[in-house]
């Protein structure tokens, strides 16, 4: 089945294909979306397959790689469009085709009627397709066609609605920012090329290539540069500080797209790199430290902007924003099987409370356009007691933030606590590991208590929805509800796989898995990692427990302040206005990034357009032009046009030039 | 008596040189244009060419100075009454003047080649002038010979047309 | 051919009369004429050199420049009758379009 | 078949003749002569691009006498290799699109348009076989005088101005190359040559002044076609005038020229002085780059934008090609067929929006997606593309450029134009979301009809060549690439060696590897042969 693993992508192709070319012809909904999701579950089959045949096994042996034709081969450089499978591609292939078919089936039910149904599902085949290359790319540079891929497939999906210019522009900085974050990819992967090549003369960008010569890489120096500019590139795509203001932007495209690509799969794909490439970046204590600082403060950061938002799908592009950090975090401090498992089950329950939010939100949008009503359906302000109405959306959504809050027994709680204890306990960063643990845990206070603000708000509490449309409130359809409750019960049970080693209950299947890929990264770690004098396994119940209290902390304020004494938020805003408004807009980051970078941009290319090009150079070549016509205009007196005037001239001159050559 | 006749000739070529440049009337110009063309043909003669002469009396003082004097006519004239400015008079007589200057210098200070060529006089009595030049014409200078009768051509054609008022 | 410069001494002085009027007269036919002129100069030089140096190339070249004058008579007094035509004159004086 | 590459050329000029004969009111016959014309010179292309062998020699070759005339001896000397190919393919393919698009778009004196069209498809398909650098010049020349007409009669309301900006600034270039040329044919003859060929010049050991002052006419010359910054600003006029049909071919083909000279004439003669500029033309190369994206950013007329894109994207070329290495200069030739492909499909669509609202200003525009859907898909494809998305030919080109100038010495040059790269997608995404995105407010917009079957046959080649080159370039790179190492090992033989030492130390870090200038050839001295008479004494040769 190996050698067939270019059909994981292949399917998802053809269904983008056969949508986007003809899906305009087709009209048919259910057709077009039977293809959409045939093709993505036909790739989850396939990978269901891949993964059986991997665990059959011998975990040495669990690398294979495909090369399907040769791409660019030019010089030194060569690059094929080849494959590589190996655990951790297993897991991201499972995920990404896994949820992805929950999303697609969803979004049969979610896109009914909008125009262009066929080109969404053509879209989300297409994002497919690049995520997997992405996930399966052998070398860096198939893996870039997915990088990029996933970016214009964001871009597309994201400007869906392409007539809001919200959407246009939400579209547009999603682009751009991943752009700046590909330039970070491209400048780190010539650095590595470029010094391995010319100092070792392996010239390769091959995954495997690198691993294998990866022994002659130095701790810091140019590792550092390359690796910095490889988490630019995460940073991009992945939505971490400093270029995260484009994901909460990116909400504007269909629920489904957010919850497929802007949680569950594209915006890991920083994660996923960094731990594609664990061996190179091991190997620079300082951008680890980068990794481990930038990942801590943005999810911080992001947590505390979610407190503040009304719009339901902000909230959880935040709460994305800051989960990712903590992926990033788990990176930093050398945790990276912690990191991926943490991508999975957040993958289970974020995608799982964006589809409930989606549904939410059908509801609502449905119910105010029978009441003919224009309110935002996406404003939690509108919302509340929904839980009677759509007891399942309710459920699932209520598993998901539990989850998500780290609460002990749900997924989220096994991989968010091996953060904080590798945040902790990890031998690299020394004492700034009681910072990071700090900081994760209180931006985990501050998680559970922005999602069950945002639980207490949609679904307990009174009803604010306009009383005239209350009764068309209802449970969405079981197209819809299908992948609620499997992805709900996922993020229920996912965490079990990677149990901590210390409850003991059951192996830690997932680490066991991922241990061949990474244990060359913890080997080269060794090297200059300080050992511990945390790890006690006291101290290790300790801070889980430690975290489950703060995770009870922030239920517990969220609950006080949104269902028991609804003024309180209001006292809180009015005590503190500055900070809320700073809170609210953001910190401003997207005015400082306008004043910083887009409008000087913008005014330096005025500038040198009506300044340097119009002024300067073709002023400079007008004004020859004019010195000549100015001279010309002397001259031109000379040519009278009469013509004995040019015959004396003429006579004149053969006289002269005669006379020279005569008497000379 | 060669050189008599030459000196008689140029006197008559010369003073009816000079009568083409300073006749008011154009007809008395082409009048004596047409006697100075006679004594350049005699010229020829002289220098054993006596095609070129025929060819010279045929096409210059018949054709070209028909044309010429027709279209004096044609055009009908009236002398000039107002006499030409004299400083111009004096300047281009300066100017002829250095020319000739000029040239007469290259002429008695340059050297001629040496003749080099096979023709000699007694050999262009033998075959004759015309045979002579045909044969060259035919077969050296055919491909330009050719040419020449494209260029008349073009000429007649854009003579008819820039003549005539409409077309 | 011993008076080969007496030829060629004939040929500069009409060659330079030929000049004079050229330059002095305003009456275009005439200027045409004084042009001809100058063209039968040359072409005796032509002949005398061809004749002195053995070989008929130069006269077979004053055959081209009479064609080719022959061609320019046509032309030229076409385009003289053109040009009074349109301006009652053929003064060179009033030839004055070929300006910029 | 020897005769192929002449066939190819000289067919378009069969072609005027035929149009001579069709009376100047029978536009359609006109128009479908010429583009049965273009269409018989691109299928009879097609065997030279299967029948090339992939070596380094150079193939098709005709070498028959031409003009003699004295001390000057040019001969019929032409050839392809895997250089000139791609360039050959791309002026053939281009130019039936070219006509097609023009069935509308010209509605008066479209006899000579049509005459225009074909003999500007002989000049640039002369300048890319020519092996003889006068036949060259020549037909350099050529293609000059129908784009100079194109511009100027058909063009818009600015159009004389931009005509006379083109023809003077390319002139200046092509008389400098002139002079360059003769002086450099002088310097053959001295060594012994005996006709101007050019593959015979490149043994040529000039002295180091000499070449500096060979190469940087002929580079202004070159730089003045591609155009480089700063020389840059006849082009967004050229465009701007330029009938549509006009602006494809000028920057599918006619900027090729300016970097195909580069390749083919300026570096390889003068390898040394190549090496001394490098870092200059880099460094300009890469603030045309960056300047022409800041620029195009802030335009308000779509065909303006897409005018400086082609300053930014030939930025990379220049900057490939002044890598002197496989990687960069392969990316170098990959990026001029593919902007040949993807500017050429972007001036295309231009011309499509202007034939319908006659105007090009992007306020005027916004929502365009929902009237046109067709239109938008290739729109869009064409905007990645240039963009230089994976998947497309545009990343291919782009990125060979980038590591293959990353490999060589200009390191930070790469990462500053790599930054070009973001900014690629600033302006041409903000464009896109302008005119295509947004609500559809203008009532003028509202009746816009979408593409029709023409306008469709006319992209559908240029969509189709923009995936395989970007899927499987494999084909592209393999013919050209055995030229390519020839023309890297001609231009740099010191650094080779220094490549060698390298390998066999590997501890050495080989940054610094890198070519250094010679210092001067011992036993010559440069001062004497530059000040030498230019011209050399032509009574000798008589």
């Amino acid at each position: 089945m190996l050698d067939y693993v270019w059909l994981i992508p292949f399917f998802p192709l053809v269904g983008f294909l056969i949508n986007g070319l003809l899906g305009k012809k087709i009209k048919n909904e259910a057709v077009i979306g039977a293809i959409g999701t045939l093709a993505i579950f036909s790739s989850f089959i396939v990978s269901c397959m891949v993964l059986l045949e991997m665990i059959g096994l011998s975990p040495e042996n669990r690398v294979f790689e495909k090369v399907v034709f040769p791409w660019i081969h030019s010089g030194n450089f060569k690059a094929d469009m080849a494959f590589l499978v190996d655990p951790l591609s297993c897991v991201m292939i499972m995920v990404v085709t896994g949820v992805g078919s929950l999303i697609h089936l969803y979004s049969i039910g979610y896109m009914h009627g909008e125009e262009g149904f066929y080109r969404f599902f053509a879209y989300l085949n297409l994002f497919c397709m690049s995520m997997l290359l992405l996930v399966l790319g052998g070398n860096m540079l198939v893996m870039f066609i997915g990088w990029e891929g996933v970016g214009l497939c964001s871009y597309l999906l994201i400007g869906y609605y392409f007539h809001k210019k919200s959407a246009g522009d939400a579209a547009k900085k999603a682009f751009v920012m991943n752009r700046v974050g590909d330039f970070g990819f491209l400048i780190g992967l010539f650095t590595l090329y470029w010094w391995l090549g010319s100092n070792h003369n392996i010239w390769t960008i091959n995954f495997t290539e690198i691993k294998a010569a990866s022994h002659l890489l130095p701790y810091g120096g140019v590792v550092t540069i390359a690796t910095l500019c490889f988490f630019v590139g995460a940073t991009g795509k992945s939505a971490q500080i400093p270029l995260f203001t484009w994901l909460p932007d990116a909400m504007e495209g269909p629920t489904p797209v957010s919850a497929l690509i802007h949680a569950a799969t594209m915006v890991t794909a920083g994660v996923y790199m960094i731990g594609r490439m664990s061996f190179v970046f091991i190997k620079s204590p300082e951008t680890m430290m980068v990794i481990a600082v930038v990942g801590a403060a943005t999810a911080i950061f992001a947590a505390t902007i979610g407190t503040a938002q009304n719009d339901i799908k902000r909230v959880l592009a935040y709460s994305t924003v800051s989960q990712l950090g903590f992926m990033f975090l788990a990176m930093g401090v050398g945790a990276f099987g912690a990191g991926i498992f943490h991508l999975m089950t957040h993958a289970f329950f974020k995608a799982c409370l964006f589809l409930g939010s989606g549904s939410v939100i059908h509801a609502m949008h449905h119910a105010l356009h029978k009441g003919h009503l224009h309110d935002d359906a996406q404003d939690m302000r509108n919302m509340g007691g929904l839980r009677k109405a759509m007891p399942i959306t309710f459920l699932t959504f209520l598993v998901s933030t539990i989850a998500i809050s780290g609460i002990p027994g749900f997924s989220g709680f096994f991989s968010k606590d091996e953060i904080l204890w590798q945040a902790f306990a990890n031998p690299y960063h020394g004492n700034l590991n009681y910072f990071l643990w700090a900081t994760g845990a209180i931006a985990a206070c501050f998680t559970a208590f922005y999602m069950f603000r945002l639980v207490f708000m949609t679904f307990f509490g009174e009803c604010r929805i306009n009383s005239k449309v209350k009764e068309h409130l209802h449970e969405s359809p079981l197209v819809i509800t299908i992948p609620l409750m499997v992805l709900g019960f996922l993020a229920l049970i996912g965490g079990y796989i990677g149990m901590p080693k210390l409850m003991g209950m059951l192996p830690n299947y997932f680490e066991h898995w991922l241990d061949p890929v990474f244990e060359l990264a913890t080997e080269y770690g060794a090297a200059y990692a300080h050992h511990g004098e945390h790890s006690s396994h006291a101290l290790e119940w300790g801070l889980m427990f430690g975290s489950v209290v703060i995770a009870v902390i922030g239920i517990g304020i969220a609950a006080t302040m949104y269902t028991k004494n609804s003024t309180l938020p209001k006292r809180f805003t009015d005590a503190f206005p500055s900070l809320h408004r700073a809170v609210y807009n953001k910190w401003y980051i997207d005015e400082l990034y306008d004043f910083a970078f887009v409008n000087p941009c913008k005014s330096f290319g005025q500038f040198l357009w009506k300044g340097f090009d119009v002024l300067v150079i073709d002023g400079v070549v007008n004004g020859v032009a004019g010195v000549v016509m100015g001279f010309s205009g002397i001259f031109r007196y000379m040519q009278s046009g009469l013509i004995s005037n040019y015959a004396w001239s003429m006579a004149f001159g053969v006289v002269v030039m005669l006379g020279y050559y005569v008497f000379k | 008596m060669e050189t008599l006749f030459f000196l008689i000739i140029s006197l008559v070529a010369i003073v009816s040189a000079i009568l083409v440049v300073t006749c008011r009337n154009p007809i008395n110009s082409a009048l004596s244009l047409i006697l100075t063309f006679f004594c350049l043909a005699t010229y020829y003669v002289m220098l054993d060419a006596p095609f070129m002469a025929a060819v010279q009396v045929m096409v210059y003082a018949g054709a070209i100075m028909v044309l010429i004097v027709f279209t004096i006519m044609l055009l009908n004239i009236r002398v000039n009454a107002s006499k030409s400015q004299s400083h111009k008079i004096v300047l281009g007589t300066i100017i002829g003047f250095f020319t000739l200057i000029n040239t007469a210098v290259i002429v008695f200070k340059g050297r001629v080649a040496i003749p080099s060529g096979p023709l000699t006089g007694e050999i262009i009595k033998q075959q004759g002038h015309t045979e002579l030049i045909g044969r060259e014409m035919f077969t050296t200078f055919l491909l330009p010979f050719e040419i020449t009768s494209i260029l008349l051509l073009v000429a007649i054609i854009g003579a008819v047309i820039l003549a005539k008022k409409k077309i | 051919m011993e008076n080969l410069n007496g030829y060629l001494i004939i040929s500069a002085i009409l060659f330079s009369i030929g000049t004079i009027g050229v330059l002095t007269r305003k009456n275009a036919i005439v200027i045409f004429m004084c042009v001809e002129m100058m063209l039968n100069a040359v072409n005796l030089t032509f002949v005398a050199l061809s004749r002195h140096l053995g070989n008929l190339d130069g006269q077979v070249f004053v055959f081209f420049v009479m064609t080719v004058a022959a061609a320019e008579a046509a032309v030229g007094l076409a385009l003289m009758i053109a040009f009074y035509n349109n301006k009652e004159s053929i003064d060179v004086d009033d030839v004055n379009l070929m300006k910029w | 078949m020897s005769n192929l590459l002449s066939l190819t050329t000289f067919l378009p000029i069969l072609g005027v003749l035929l149009l001579l004969f069709i009376p100047k009111d029978s536009k359609g016959t006109l128009r479908n002569v010429a583009l049965a014309t273009t269409v018989v010179t691109f299928i009879v292309s097609l065997p030279i691009m299967f029948g090339f062998q992939s070596n380094a020699e150079f193939q098709f070759v005709e070498n028959i006498p031409w003009i003699s005339a004295g001390p000057f001896v040019m001969r019929y000397f032409v050839g392809i290799d895997g250089i000139s190919l791609w360039l050959v393919i791309l002026t053939t393919f281009i130019m039936p699109i070219a006509v097609l698009s023009t069935y509308t778009a010209v509605e008066e004196k479209v006899k000579e348009y049509m005459i225009l069209l074909l003999l500007l498809e002989t000049g640039m398909l002369g300048a890319f076989i020519s092996l003889d650098m006068f036949l060259f010049y020549i037909f350099w020349e050529v293609m000059l005088i129908p784009m100079y007409f194109m511009i100027g009669i058909w063009g818009g309301k600015n159009r004389i101005y931009a005509a006379v900006k083109f023809f003077i600034y390319t002139m200046v270039g092509s008389l400098l190359m002139l002079v360059a040329l003769i002086y450099l044919y002088f310097k053959g003859v001295e060594a012994g040559f005996t006709n101007f060929g050019l593959l015979q010049f490149f043994n040529l050991q000039l002295p180091l002044a000499t070449q500096v002052w060979l190469f940087l006419a002929f580079a202004l010359a070159f730089a003045i076609k591609v155009p480089m910054f700063p020389l840059h600003t006849w082009l967004p006029d050229a465009h701007t005038e330029a009938p549509t049909a006009g602006s494809v071919i000028l920057a599918a083909i006619l900027l090729k020229m300016g970097t195909y000279g580069y390749v083919r004439f300026a570096i390889p003669l003068f390898p040394e002085a190549a090496h001394k500029f490098a870092p200059l033309i880099a460094t300009l190369a890469v603030i045309g780059i960056i300047y022409a994206a800041l620029v195009a950013m802030v335009q308000e007329d779509v065909k303006k934008l897409v005018a400086y894109s082609s300053v930014a994207h030939l930025g990379f070329v220049m900057l490939g090609v002044f890598a002197f290495n496989v990687e960069g200069i392969t990316g170098g030739l990959l990026q001029m067929i593919n902007h040949g492909v993807s500017t050429g499909a972007l001036f295309l669509i231009v011309g499509f929006i202007y034939e319908r609202r006659h105007t090009r200003l992007i306020t005027d525009f916004g929502g365009l997606s929902k009237q046109m859907p067709i239109f938008a898909t290739i729109f869009m494809i064409v905007t990645f593309s240039s963009i230089g998305l994976p998947g497309t030919n545009g990343f291919v080109g782009e990125f060979l450029v980038l590591i293959g100038a990353f490999e060589s010495e200009l390191r930070w040059w790469t990462i500053i134009a790599s930054s070009g790269v973001i900014l690629s997608a600033v302006y041409m995404l903000w464009m896109f979301q302008r005119v295509m995105f947004g609500e559809l407010d203008n009532p003028k917009n509202q009746k816009l009809a979408d593409l029709n079957a023409r306008e469709i046959v006319i992209m559908v080649p240029l969509i189709v060549m923009i995936f395989v080159m970007g899927i499987y370039p494999k084909p592209f790179i393999d013919k050209m690439d055995p030229a390519i190492k020839k023309l890297v090992s001609q231009v740099r033989p010191l650094s080779m060696s220094a490549q060698k030492m390298s390998e066999a130390q590997p501890s050495l870090p080989s940054g610094h590897t890198g070519i250094e200038m010679p210092a001067g050839h011992p036993g010559m001295s440069p001062e004497t042969d530059s000040h030498a008479a230019p011209v050399a004494n032509p009574h000798e040769a008589k």
